[in-house]
This record gives structure tokens, C-alpha cells and sequence, in this order.
């Protein structure tokens, strides 16, 4: 695989997913080996402020937590697209502006259509 | 407990010469004592005047941020030194009991001023609590009402000298079946029951002095 | 201000059959007409004793006594200092919680720790002391308990 | 068959409860509120105190006389000691009739000032941390509470629990550069104010999260018996320096600031004023203080031979304006040496009946700001 070779610029990809997982994964794998392990029923319930846990957590929320969420996720998802494009910016002329600049309205139309359903108001 | 100096199998002239080329030798155990000492994360948990003395002591004048102790942590599962700054009223007492439990392994205690040591000047008080040593052990008793910022730092040291001299292999927490569970006490009409932890806590017996 | 003796005079005319004694500068005052004489201070634009500073619970050990210190906000006038007489073993006093906002909690205080019931109190319950304890502490005969007794100076 | 689209009725929400417990980054020591949560509104809020009631009242019962008991107001507001011996002076003075000097007057109004200027830059700094600027806000007041205290230390002796006063005066007269470094701090304290102000009070989000927050009523906070700058707050101006005029506050031009809507953001602007019109009066003072005696003769006698103190028989009733409000102590002396009954009107704990009252309807999130405005300290609420 000489280093001109299509494969060789992946390679330098995955050594540098490699060692973006293992940093996550390493310390709770190390954690998990040598951390003493001492559970006692005392310690393994739910920390509330130092009294004990009344009423139970699972109740039904309000939908609002899960619209706003859902909100975030897709706002999220976009800026991930507009990552790459932002990179290659220059490059790519005038075209690929005019295409991001359309995403954008698409998506800025689906805001304005969640401001006036007014699921951003927190009542 | 005296603190034992932190016996290491190499030789110190072979050690200071490799420092000087800059190479340095330590055990694992030095490396593992260093590591937690320089970096114990005090849970944030105030109870009375010796609260208002630990944050002075955490703002800028006498900054315990130099030793590393500087990250106060709400939750008692990121924290693991429990400075139990205040007196310890009966009502509260299940509560700091149970705290001391959630907290993960490797914690000490240190207790702030006179109340937390042994009732300190509300010792005739009939909500106050003698002492949190009645039901979890202590690893730095510091006197004083409210013990000064300079104290506290002081306690604090005796705390880190404490955890360098520990060995792996005899500290509590690796050891295979010691219960380190310490029951949460009760409401009673009268008071706490149990009055104190039997495991953790021997009340001294009257011995009769005679004189002459 | 006008003095308690003016204030005295006052309230019987108001009150005819009551029997209001003076001690020093407080008012003493039965606690069946307390409410009504209470509501009489606050509401008559000429007293308009609208704060209620601070409720006290005492023991005198053959009666308990609570000691009121009224204010005048409005026409920024000193304490009119009210104490009524209850017996110490059923030990009601009507509450003034409806009237002045500020007695809730040191009515619920006094109730806790000197075991004064307040009939008309919104929630009473112990505010200092946990729910268990069975005894009220600033009663002169109680007893701690033993581990917590002062060590006897010999 | 037409299809009509009913408004879908709304999911059934269940409440949350949850309790702000004894062990809480922003309740200012051991509290605890029971909330019940609809989502983010807060529906029921019962605050549960107890946890710091150190049985002050019954062990000042027992003590060996009146004198011993003046360490103990210290720890009573622990963040305002000079003037909880202020007001238990004040009320043992009244109690036993006893006069106190010029000199000494002069030198307790200066430290209840001091001790004002502590209480409002250490509230500013723990009500920005309940608002999210963790900690850097609590930096900057301590910073400026660490010279105040050095003075404190100098005089009294020791930094926090000072025990300075005596029936009848002082306890030993102030030092001789006591004079120029209050007026060293003086100077630097409009500074310092100016330098907050700028950072604080036009920031957006402050505005934002303390406008129209835990609004208080004036008819609801007379009725509750709130006092100290939330009640001024609210529009009402009483203020004990003024109304009973005690000590020689009448000799001191200052005026007392009033808010508006008695909002979170009114108490906290309340506070920068009142810090303010402290410095004033300090200034005032340290120009007129006399020479002579830090304490009168009788209450020397009183202070040195503490068990023959004998205050004649009867009750007293002093009260000052503290940091927090209106701080009393009622006393009860029945001819001996120890006081029959010994009362604190703490302004904390007053001022916290009508906590729920102002947190219902606000998000969780307020109802720590409302605390935070409220200004307790534990060891005045559960004495």
C-alpha cells in the first residue's frame, strides 16, 4: 500500500477513528478493572438529596419534553450537513452555494411553521 | 494511624541521579497515592458557620485550589472527601449518614469545627448529635469554631499525608469481604436509634477516679 | 400611640363583660375574646395594628402563656405587647394565623417546642423538631434524654 | 360519515415530586422544599426546616448568666455576628435599663454598618451563583468581605464569631488605626459597587430572569410579617432605623430606598442602595465619633463579673434592623442571674412564610432564584 494509494489516506481515517473510540472507552474500561466495587443497598438507591426517594420517577411527563427534543435533534442533524459543505466551501463555486442556501429555507420554512404551532413557548 | 513514609524499594541516591538526567522512578504506589492526593473532590455540602469558612477558604484569598481540592461536587457520586463543615443536628443526621454511603469507594471524611468533632458549643442541645464519629468513621478531626481558612488547608494536608502513606493491598476497599456499609439511624421519640454505630463507634466507660 | 391603659379602656367599651388586666405595659387578655379583639386592633383605622412582629410561647409552669407584639406599619407606632393565659395541659389558644400571616410558622414554633395548640391554625404540625418526637422541649419540666444531658460538673 | 378532527383532548400529565433536599448546591445551608412539578410549573412547594435547630433558646435557658450567652448570637446569623450582639445588647439594656456611652454608641453603629456591607455583597454574589454564574460573582464578594473581616479580626479578635459587645457597651475600645482603614474601605467601596453595578444590573439575562419573578404583594408581605429590604422592596417603607430610631441612628442623614413591583430584581437592586446609604452613614460616623469611655460603669461591672448581673425582674422586647429584617429578642428575666425565657424573632424565618406564596406558577428554576432573593441563613431560621 505505497503511500500515493487510494487505500492509504482510509488508513490514516481509521487510525484516527480508532483513537477517537478507544479515548471514551478506555477510562470506563479501566474504571470497570481496578475500581473497588463495594455495592451495599444503601449506595445503589437513587440519590435524591440525601432523604429518601418519594413518589416514583416514572410518571407521565409533559409532551413538551419530547417536541422540544425532537426540535433539537433536527436542527442538530442539520448543521452535521452544513459541516462539510462549510470545509469545502471554496472549492466548490457558486452551485453548491445556491444548493445550500435552498437546504436552508427548507428547513427555516419548517421552523417558522413550528414558531407559529408555538411549540417553542414553554407553558 | 502514624502516617508511614512512603517506603520505596529504590535507593534515594540512585533516584536523584536519575532525576538529574531527568528520569524519575517512583513505585506504582507513589504514582497511585500522588494521583488521588492531588486531586480529591470535596462533596459541596455546607452545614453551618464552618460552610461559610469553607467557601472563604475556596475564594481567592486562601484558595484551596492549590491542592487540587478546589472542585466542589453537589452529587455525592463525584465527590470523594466529605468535609462535614456544621453541626450535626439529629434531624440531619440519617441524611449525612446516607450521603457517606452514596459516595464511591475510595472517601474520607474530614470533620470541620468543634459541632461536627463532638457537639462542639451546642453540646447540651437536645437535637444536636455528639459527634458524626458515632456513625461514620473520620479521617481528620479539625477543632476550631469556626476552624480558620489556614486550619482547614492545614486538615487538609494531614488528609493528603494520610493517603500517601497507604498501601494498595491493605486498603480497605480492595479488601474481599469487608462490609463497608454504615445503617442509616432512625427516628425514635427520644432520639436517634441506634445511638451510635457499634462498628465504628466505642463510648468511653465512666472509670471512677478514686482519690487518695 | 396611645398608651395600654387608654387601649384598655378602649377595648372594654367595645367589649362590654371583659375582663382585661394590665401588667406593666402589656395587656393581658382571656383567650375566648381574643379573636374578636384581635380582629377589632386590626381593622379599626384609628389602631390598624397590622404586623404581627413576633409569637412566643412561654411556660410558666401552672399556666402556659403566648406573648404577641403587635405594630403598627402604617402609622409606624411601638409594640403593644399582648399575652393570653392558657392551662397547661390542654393548652388551646384560638390562632391568629387567619388575622396576621407572620403567626403560621411561629405559632407551628411554639406548638412544636412549647406544645401550645392553636385551634384554627391552617396546618399544624411540628416545624422544628421531626414528626416522632413526643415530647415539647422548652417545657421547664422535660427532661433530655440521658445521653444528652449536660455532664455534671462535680 | 364526515370526520370532524376533535381538538385531541390533552395527554394526561401525572405530578413529579421531588424534594430540594437538605444537601442542595443553592439552599443556603440544610433546607429543604417539597415541590410538586407539573413539568417545569411548580404546583405545591412546602418548605421543611428543623435541620439546623441547634436548641439555642433552651440552652441559653440553662446558661450560667446573660453574658454567656452572647457567643451563642453569633452563631445565630452567622454571617452578621456584630449585629446579633447588637440586638441582644440592645435588649438586655432595655431589660436592666442600662446607658450606654457616646464613644461606644459611635463604635456600634459603625460595625452594624460594616456588617450590612458584608451581608448585601455576600447576598449579590450567592444570588448571581442560584442564577447560574457559578461562583465568579461569590469571588468578587469575598474578596471585598476578606478586608472587612481583617477589621473585624483586628477589633474583636476573631474573624466570623466576633462576640464584641457587652450590656452597656463594648468589650474593649477599637484600635488605633481602626479609624483610617475604615475610611481606606470607604473610599474603595463606591468602587467596588460601581464595578458590580457595571457588571450586573444591566445585564440582559439578569433582567430577564429576575424581572417579574416572585412578585410580593405589599397587603401580603405587611400581613406576613416580612421585614428588611423585602419588604421595602414591595413599596413599604419602614425601616427600623428610622421608625424606632434606637441607638443614635436619628443623628445619621440617610435615606431608605423603595422599590416598586417587589420583584427578584427590585430586592436585588434594593441591596446595591442600601450598601450605599451604609456607606454614608459610615461616613457620617467615623467624622463625629468622640473620645471616652467604650463602656459605662455599670455594665463594666456587668461585664466583668458576669454571674452577679442580675437584671430586675419583668420582659423586654429590643429589636434592630438587621441585614435580613427585623431581628429580635424577646427576654424574660425572673430576678436571677439566667433569663426565664429567651425568644429570637429571626427575620429568615419569618420572611420564609410566604415562599410558596410567590414560587407557584414560576418554573423550578425561579423558585431557587426566589430563595436566593429571600436572603436566609440557616442558623437564623432553625436557631
Amino acid at each position: 500500500m505505497s503511500p500515493s494509494s487510494y487505500e492509504y489516506h482510509y488508513l490514516f481515517l481509521g487510525i484516527f477513528l480508532l483513537i477517537a473510540i478507544s479515548f471514551p472507552l478506555l477510562p470506563i474500561i479501566l474504571a470497570r478493572i481496578v475500581a473497588p466495587k463495594k455495592p451495599n443497598p444503601i449506595k445503589t438507591a437513587t440519590y435524591e438529596c440525601g432523604v429518601e426517594t418519594k413518589g416514583d420517577s416514572w410518571v407521565q411527563f409533559k409532551v413538551q419534553y419530547y417536541v422540544y427534543a425532537l426540535m433539537f435533534v433536527i436542527f442538530d442533524i442539520e448543521v452535521i450537513f452544513i459541516y462539510p459543505w462549510a470545509v469545502a466551501f471554496k472549492q466548490m463555486g457558486f452551485f453548491a452555494f445556491v444548493e445550500m442556501v435552498v437546504f436552508l429555507a427548507i428547513l427555516a420554512f419548517g421552523l417558522i411553521y413550528a414558531w407559529k404551532k408555538n411549540v417553542l413557548e414553554w407553558k | 494511624m502514624s502516617a508511614a513514609k512512603n517506603i520505596s524499594q529504590v535507593d534515594e541516591g540512585l533516584k536523584s541521579e536519575l532525576q538529574k538526567s531527568g528520569i524519575f522512578v517512583t513505585t506504582l504506589e507513589g504514582l497511585y497515592n500522588w494521583g488521588r492526593r492531588s486531586s480529591i473532590w470535596p462533596l459541596q455540602f455546607g452545614l453551618a458557620c464552618c460552610a461559610i469558612e469553607m467557601i472563604a477558604t475556596a475564594c481567592a484569598r486562601y484558595d484551596i485550589d492549590r491542592f487540587g481540592a478546589g472542585l466542589f461536587r453537589p452529587s455525592p457520586r463525584q465527590a470523594d472527601l466529605m468535609i462535614v463543615s456544621g453541626t450535626v443536628t439529629k434531624k440531619m443526621t440519617p441524611q449525612v449518614v446516607r450521603l457517606y454511603n452514596q459516595m464511591p469507594e475510595p472517601k474520607y471524611v474530614i470533620t470541620m469545627g468543634a459541632c461536627s468533632i463532638s457537639g462542639g458549643p451546642f453540646k447540651d442541645g437536645y437535637n444536636v448529635l455528639k459527634g458524626i464519629d458515632r456513625y461514620i468513621p473520620v479521617d481528620v478531626h479539625l477543632p476550631g469554631c469556626p476552624p480558620r481558612p489556614e486550619a482547614l488547608l492545614h486538615g487538609l494536608m494531614k488528609l493528603q499525608e494520610k493517603i500517601d502513606s497507604q498501601q494498595i493491598e491493605k486498603m480497605e476497599w480492595y479488601q474481599k469481604g469487608l462490609k463497608r456499609e454504615f445503617p442509616v439511624p432512625e427516628f425514635g421519640p427520644n432520639g436517634l436509634n441506634p445511638p451510635y454505630n457499634p462498628d465504628v463507634f466505642q463510648p468511653q466507660q465512666h472509670r471512677e477516679i478514686t482519690v487518695g | 400611640m396611645k398608651t395600654p391603659t387608654e387601649i384598655k379602656q378602649d377595648i372594654e367599651t367595645k367589649f362590654p363583660g371583659t375582663q382585661l388586666t394590665l401588667e406593666g405595659s402589656s395587656l393581658v387578655i382571656p383567650k375566648e375574646q381574643w379573636s374578636e379583639i384581635a380582629k377589632f386592633l386590626k381593622n379599626t383605622p384609628e389602631y390598624s395594628f397590622d404586623f404581627l412582629s413576633s409569637v412566643t410561647g412561654v411556660d410558666y409552669k401552672e399556666y402556659l402563656e403566648v406573648v404577641y407584639h403587635l405594630y403598627s406599619m402604617e402609622k409606624k407606632e411601638g409594640p403593644l405587647t399582648i399575652k393570653v393565659r392558657t392551662d397547661c395541659e390542654q393548652s388551646l389558644v384560638p390562632s391568629v394565623t387567619p388575622i396576621w400571616r407572620s403567626a403560621e410558622f411561629q405559632e407551628r414554633e411554639a406548638y412544636d417546642l412549647v406544645g401550645i395548640h392553636f385551634t384554627g391554625h391552617p396546618d399544624l404540625r411540628r416545624i422544628l423538631m421531626w414528626e416522632g418526637f413526643q415530647h415539647h422541649p422548652l417545657r421547664k419540666d422535660y427532661v433530655q434524654d440521658e445521653q444528652d444531658r449536660p455532664v455534671e460538673q462535680f | 360519515m364526515d370526520y370532524t378532527l376533535k381538538e385531541t383532548p390533552t395527554l394526561e400529565t401525572q405530578m413529579l415530586e421531588v424534594s430540594l433536599g437538605p444537601q442542595h448546591p443553592s439552599t443556603h445551608g440544610v433546607f429543604r422544599m417539597d415541590v410538586i412539578l407539573d413539568g417545569e410549573t411548580i404546583v405545591k412547594l412546602k418548605p421543611v426546616m428543623g435541620y439546623l435547630h441547634r436548641n439555642h433558646e433552651k440552652l441559653a435557658e440553662n446558661m450560667t448568666s446573660y453574658l454567656a450567652s452572647m457567643p451563642y448570637t453569633d452563631r445565630l446569623d452567622y454571617i452578621c455576628s456584630m449585629t446579633n450582639n447588637f440586638a441582644y445588647a440592645l435588649a438586655v439594656e432595655k431589660l436592666a435599663n442600662l446607658e450606654v456611652p457616646e464613644r461606644a454608641q459611635y463604635i456600634r453603629i459603625i460595625m452594624a454598618e460594616l456588617t450590612r456591607l458584608v451581608n448585601h455583597t455576600l447576598l449579590i454574589g450567592f444570588l448571581l451563583n442560584d442564577l447560574g454564574a457559578f461562583f465568579t460573582p461569590v469571588l468578587y464578594a469575598f474578596r471585598e468581605r476578606e478586608k472587612i473581616l481583617d477589621l473585624f479580626e483586628d477589633v474583636a479578635g476573631s474573624r466570623m464569631m466576633c462576640n464584641y459587645f457587652r450590656f452597656g457597651g463594648l468589650k474593649i475600645d477599637v484600635t488605633s488605626d481602626f479609624i483610617p482603614r475604615v475610611r481606606q474601605i470607604i473610599n474603595k467601596y463606591p468602587k467596588f459597587l460601581d464595578e458590580f453595578e457595571k457588571l450586573l444590573s444591566e445585564n440582559e439575562i439578569l433582567m430577564a430572569r429576575c424581572q417579574n419573578v416572585g412578585v410580593l404583594p405589599k397587603e401580603l408581605a405587611i400581613s406576613a410579617g416580612v421585614t428588611g429590604p423585602m419588604l421595602r422592596a414591595s413599596g413599604v417603607p419602614y425601616d427600623i432605623r428610622k421608625v424606632d430610631g434606637y441607638s443614635i441612628y436619628n443623628r445619621f442623614k440617610f435615606r431608605v430606598p423603595i422599590g416598586e413591583k417587589g420583584d427578584v430584581y427590585d430586592r436585588y437592586y434594593m441591596r446595591l442602595l442600601e450598601m450605599r446609604e451604609s456607606i454614608k452613614i459610615l461616613d457620617q460616623a467615623i467624622r463625629e465619633i468622640p473620645d471616652g469611655e467604650y463602656i459605662s460603669k455599670v455594665g463594666a461591672a456587668g461585664a466583668r463579673a458576669p454571674r452577679t448581673f442580675k437584671p430586675p425582674k419583668g420582659d423586654a422586647y429590643g429589636r434592630i434592623e438587621a441585614p435580613k429584617g427585623e431581628l429580635g429578642f424577646y427576654l424574660v428575666s425572673d430576678g436571677t442571674t439566667k433569663p426565664y425565657r429567651y425568644h429570637v424573632r429571626s427575620s429568615s424565618f419569618i420572611n420564609l412564610t410566604i415562599l410558596e406564596d410567590m414560587c407557584l406558577g414560576h418554573k423550578i428554576a425561579d423558585a431557587i432564584v426566589i430563595l436566593g432573593s429571600i436572603d436566609i441563613v440557616l442558623g437564623e431560621v432553625d436557631r
